[in-house]
């Protein structure tokens, strides 16, 4: 696309790798926009909001097979050739994100693997005490390991320290839409990891995945944000060009904050 | 015999494998993963896994989430 | 540019214009960012970075004629095919912007004016007397008056009432890269405005650009954020994409703020 | 005769016209303008617009800025 | 009351005057918190509210004589010995305001004004001409004049220089509750302010009032914020001790913000 | 204090026990600002801001004795009559906590314990694995056990469940006066504690302390943002009065906000 | 005569006086100002004051406001 | 016999005790808690209780904090 030769002509004099791309363990995206497949009210609307943002890693759960079910979703994302990224969403403990991830594997055959450990159903927070453990059980196991964690900088360093691949903190509960509601755990978690930090969950509008990467998110992952906006195909417009603002931005070197004006014209 | 199929009660005949509840529902060839009172069992081994009585039998697929 | 088709395309399940372009007095513009030319260290830094920016309405000052100086500024903007707007930065009274305006017509053959009278150097920020009264004569004497105004949405109201274009309020003080300060009066002023609202002064970043066009604004008006930036060309495409993502997730329709949280996966 | 130019005290020959001024000045053929004492003198008119004595000129020109 | 006199005691280390007093025009008032009479649903409300307030100057609005109406807020305010300031509500023009506010002086026997001139119903906001032109006239007149202004620091700057006593920017318009939007205009407000600067309209609890002293404002004006609280005189109890915190916060001098932590307890 | 006997009076006409009691374990409290001693510059300085502050809950450390120590903090706390509340600050890990909390009840006699396990210097974060270990085990010993803990609506309630007598979630992290960095998280924990909620550090001025409390929390505990103000003891009357207007503010029902205006003066 | 009171229309006998109007409204003795077509009538005047065919009288006091 | 005092190298007597220990370091009556080798030794404990060779001694004491 016309303007992605221009983001790597661009990135050229500052010196970033030319393009800027995405790694997480050694694999290359070059889209920093990670979609999940849940809300979207048709396969029709998914594939265009999905196209439309351009993402290359996106999310599915894992459920019990029914007849009326069959694998939409699955020939989908082959289709657009977009790497399948499948959670544990609704499991309760360790053991629960285990089996759920290996059952995953044989069934996807991939070992990555978006970990959801969760406490309760009003505000589906992880429960940290499960989601390490099932972390340390499943990195153990040869998984890829991305877990979706609180913005907690500790629980952040842990995991990377149990072996996983990325670490994916909320910036506010999932499916609020009230985006970024800690900055500074954000930039505590940035400042500290060693490896690519994605902003899960929370994502109400563009603005807010913008403001992820300004803080040095190396990606953004959202959902509902974009399948039940009014318009989903134009909102993942909105997201894909929100994440590329944020990042080039980051890049850029903004201007410091002052409190007195300072003008732009010369004086007179 | 009995087993729990996706939380459901069935009768099974005697000597049936994981396969043949995979026949039973219709399921693809690829995308699918089955668990047998709580282990996984590979694909491969799916012809040769009996289904035991009282086996709790989950057969996953991947859907819309996340 | 690809994206730009994709974007036609996308408005049209919307009841958007496709394309959906800006107009301001009548005159269309394809992008909403409109870029000033002051801080730049060099022209073809300000080229690079304008190239980038895809805008195509930018401002120049009018100061004394030197020897040196020359009239280089001009020449690019005429290479590049952008609109002039000339502003009246650094005057005090309506009769000084007046003159600058009128002078401004004669020299570069357009009735568009960015209107600009402050009060002090330290703040910068209008003098709602004289803007009001400059507005009225330049507006009489058939000036296209695009104001710089506070977020004061009574004094916005009352220079459209006088005949302006557009009304251009403040995010915050200019060169402060406070951002947005106050979204609640640009969100009264949009809500009550008949002329294109353009957010000018204040952006520091590409969120603050982003978040300008969630509100309602137009179109969003900047100069150093871009052109002090570390990498003004980089920062030129992150304004260039924040705007367009704020532009189309306001079309798109948000989804709304929950307390609780809402699960994006099937429940087990 | 004298005027001010830019604010730069000037003197000029008897007759001197605003052209003369530019012509001094080395302006450009466009996107210059001119006042005198406080009024725009039209482009058309800078052949015939004499400069007064104690007239202020002031000769302005786009620059980056805004 | 045993907390003024530890306040006197407190003060003295700081080099405040003891107690710590506010002067309007000469006259000195030993609370900060200045109250409206509008919103109460009855006088015994508004009189348990204005009690435990601690006010001693408060505002009344000027109407037509109509039997039903009495005189009962005047004979109230006064038993309570509270400093009575009529205010121009209502008011669309600087001619009214002047006329309201002679009307008020031959009333009440005051000459000072609360100076209110509104642009519309919907937002209530001050039309910034108008105001400047009542302030000028009173204060020509011989009145103590305190205005009800926006945030603009220019405005307030105006207002000022005209003669007026102080000036009393909004938080937010009239009756929101939206607290105080633009800390940062108040914040340039107080910096160049040589008048007390009393935040006035928008406070909605206490936090709202704590906020405006610790910004440096003189005082808090407030009516509907206790007047329509479920508990008028506990929530008069939260404004009286939020704008006493505040004050004090502001004189005591607050510890620097960090972004990395700091032991409160020594190494181990 | 007449303000006591003010809320005594004033609280009766809400639902609240008169007077207005903090209540942790069946002890009951008087005032709901729980203090630190650290950072104090000596205990002459300590004693005025303890004594203004009306606390009678506040924290010691355990250390090392050397003859240089001495026990001035213990005997100025008793003189008070401030009940003890030590602490384990400095401790890494469950073991740690348990053996230093043990010490604490064997040299204070008392089995009251804030329990610290942090994990790292620069954030001085909760470990969140090891504090529950912590909890859970001196539970079982019989402590009442107060911990501090990040802003985690899970782990509050992981915390609660193990039996503590209170959760003490941050506002940020210790010693960078940020203030209450996500108030959605304490809504979300006070929604679903049934033990009281202390707001735990990150306190900076007077404001955070009446939000904590407008959240609604049952106490603040805070230390530096006292004792290194540049006047402690005035400072310690702003907590003092900031925590009561909070408080008084979250019983008395607040106004809803509103986004246009509405008149506090009748129609004219 | 007719006035305007309060915006309401009044029929007065010829040569009443403001004070013959607020003594009509039943005004309290302090507390209160009068307008006559725009202009404060101090109350000292109020007595010799004549309301004039046509005019405009305001009678305002004080209530709880602001 | 050696032990370490508060992460001092110590030489005791043999038989010391804890109380021995609390002596040397001039201890006040109260506010002081005593661990020997992670292990908490009770007030009441103090005369009876011998350090071993290697022991490490723990004696904690109140200070400002938190």
């Amino acid at each position: 696309m016309n303007t992605d030769t221009n983001e790597v002509h661009l990135t050229m004099p500052t010196d970033e790798p030319a393009p800027d791309e995405l790694v997480i363990a050694g694999t290359v995206f070059g889209s920093r926009l990670v979609m999940g497949t849940g809300g979207a009210t048709n396969l029709a609307i998914l594939e265009r909001a999905l196209r439309t943002s351009g993402t290359e890693l996106t999310t599915v759960a894992m459920r019990r097979m029914d007849a009326t079910g069959g694998t939409g979703v699955l020939d989908l994302l082959r289709r657009l050739g977009i790497t399948l990224l499948p959670n544990t969403a609704g499991c309760r403990t360790a053991a629960e994100a285990v089996l759920t991830a290996r059952l995953a594997r044989e069934a996807l055959d991939t070992d990555w693997v978006k970990l959801e450990v969760v406490a309760d159903d009003r505000t589906l927070l992880p429960d940290p005490i499960e989601l390490l453990d099932a972390a340390e059980q499943l990195v153990d196991d040869g998984f890829t390991v991305l877990p979706y964690t609180n913005d907690d900088p500790v629980l952040a360093l842990r995991l990377e320290e149990a072996g996983c691949a990325a670490v994916m903190p909320l910036g506010s509960p999932i499916g609020t839409g009230l985006g970024i509601r800690n900055p500074h755990n954000i930039e505590l978690i940035v400042a500290r990891a060693g490896v690519p930090v994605i902003l899960d969950a929370g994502i109400g509008t563009a603005s807010d995945a913008c403001v992820a990467m300004e803080l040095g998110c190396s990606a953004v992952l959202l959902a509902t944000a974009v399948t039940k906006a009014t318009d989903p195909a134009l909102m993942a417009a909105a997201m894909r060009d929100g994440v590329r603002a944020g990042r080039a931005a980051r890049l850029a070197g903004r201007v410091p904050q002052r409190f007195w004006a300072q003008a732009s014209s010369p004086p007179r | 015999m009995k087993a729990i199929v996706n939380g459901e009660h069935w009768d099974l005949p005697d000597g049936s494998t994981v396969s043949d509840v995979l026949r039973r529902l219709d399921a693809p060839a690829s995308g699918v993963a089955v668990a047998r009172s709580g282990e996984v069992v590979p694909k491969a081994e799916w012809p040769d896994t009996p289904v035991r009585d009282g086996d709790e039998i989950e057969v996953l697929t991947a859907v819309q989430g996340g």
